[in-house]
């Protein structure tokens, strides 16, 4: 799975982004998102207040429900402030 | 989207070549200020710019200009539209954005100009960082524009009816 | 107003030059259509069209623009607004009508342009006559044009109060 | 009292203006229609419908109590369609 980072978010992480395989059981975009946060260090300080955190699944919007596939690109990124 | 500047003036020319039947055009141009635009937060702050560096997801952003084209489209009668959205360092008074609408019917491509700026600002995955004199500062975005963007997701069939209830 | 052909994109640099505090842009461009606008009472028409020919009425027109302008100028936030109206024998596709704001909102911007083309078609002494290979026919005022100008006269203390209600 | 006429209603009339000295008693916008209309020809085929005939005395719109006085300017003209 490919995630890629975005604005304040990649800062806070501190690259990119990353190629990774998350457990066989982080199969949501919600449960990405806790075991991100459980790595600790920048993606528990990226990932402190998820209201500001939104999530694209292949470059599409994706809700905390939505499924997760090796293979998948993820995206993070905060609130778009475009236009 | 690109990292280059554009005109306006020769945009909209272009655009009327292929809009002959179009009485209306409408532009929408947005611009590097010369102050901080303020804190989400509603505090005020008049830091002096001296730039504003627009980072954007390279994929998923012609995704979406071409989707929120599409659906612009769909709702009211356009015989031509254009978006642009620049990428980069920018210096205040450069350009950002332009958003052009041309339709047979004035409340239509004024509408659907301000419906292309909407989504781009709450949908289109392009961010903000403003650099002054205190450093770099994400820009955060507004409740008032998640709010401008809602006023689309109510069913519109048409600039009528929507204006009605005005 | 003036008989003589303006260009967009050389009106919106001039008035950038004095609103550099803005970073919102809009400007509504009307011309000449190819066909005939359709009659007052909703046939449809499809004459296609020589020229138009608009009439004005110079001494009143003058102060009609500026009174529009003050109006516009007191209701939003606008760092510059432009109107430029032509008049005389027009071809289809020529300019008709320049309208351009800039705000630091955009949606002052929007609104006010939009405010300011309604009024101009409503209050403003033009007329407009189209020529086909049928003659010379005096385009009839549109109800739609009334009812458009109609939602500025609600007390709209300011953009967002105005929308809340949409 | 100067009369000036526009669009239709100037071609209906027949000429672009004119001086004229309505009696005393033509004190009121409504009045003045009333008394040119009076006139025939022309005049009565401009204003048979009132509806469609818009007023402004010294360049300002003006109703039909507006008053109107010797050494006034009143256009006459329909709706406009400008824009």
């Amino acid at each position: 799975m490919k995630l890629v980072y975005f604005a304040w978010l990649r800062e806070r992480v501190g690259i990119p982004g990353e190629s990774v395989t998350p457990p066989a059981d982080v199969t949501t975009v919600g449960a990405l998102l806790q075991w991100l946060k459980a790595r600790g260090g920048g993606y528990a300080e990226a990932l402190k207040d998820l209201s500001v955190v939104r999530v694209a699944v292949n470059q599409e919007y994706a809700g905390p429900d939505a499924p997760v596939r090796p293979g998948d690109e993820v995206a993070l990124f905060p609130p778009v402030t475009g236009g | 989207m690109q990292a280059e500047d554009f005109d306006v003036g020769a945009e909209i020319a272009a655009l009327r070549q292929g809009a002959t039947g179009s009485g209306a055009f409408v532009t929408f141009t947005g611009i590097v200020r010369e102050y901080s635009s303020g804190r989400a937060d509603g505090a005020t702050s008049d830091k002096q710019l001296t730039a504003m560096t627009l980072e954007h997801y390279p994929g998923m952003t012609a995704r979406t200009l071409e989707a929120i084209e599409v659906e612009a489209r769909s709702r009211w009668p356009l015989d031509a539209c254009l978006i642009v959205h620049r990428y980069g360092r920018l210096e205040p008074g450069a350009n950002i954005v332009l958003v052009i609408t041309a339709s047979p019917h004035r409340l239509a491509a004024f509408e659907a100009a301000e419906f292309l700026v909407d989504w781009l600002k709450t949908k289109a995955p392009f961010w903000k960082l403003e650099e002054s004199g205190a450093g770099g500062h994400w820009v955060e975005a507004k409740a008032i524009d998640d709010k401008a963007a809602d006023r689309w997701t109510v069913a519109a069939p048409g600039p009528a009816q929507h204006r009605k209830a005005g």
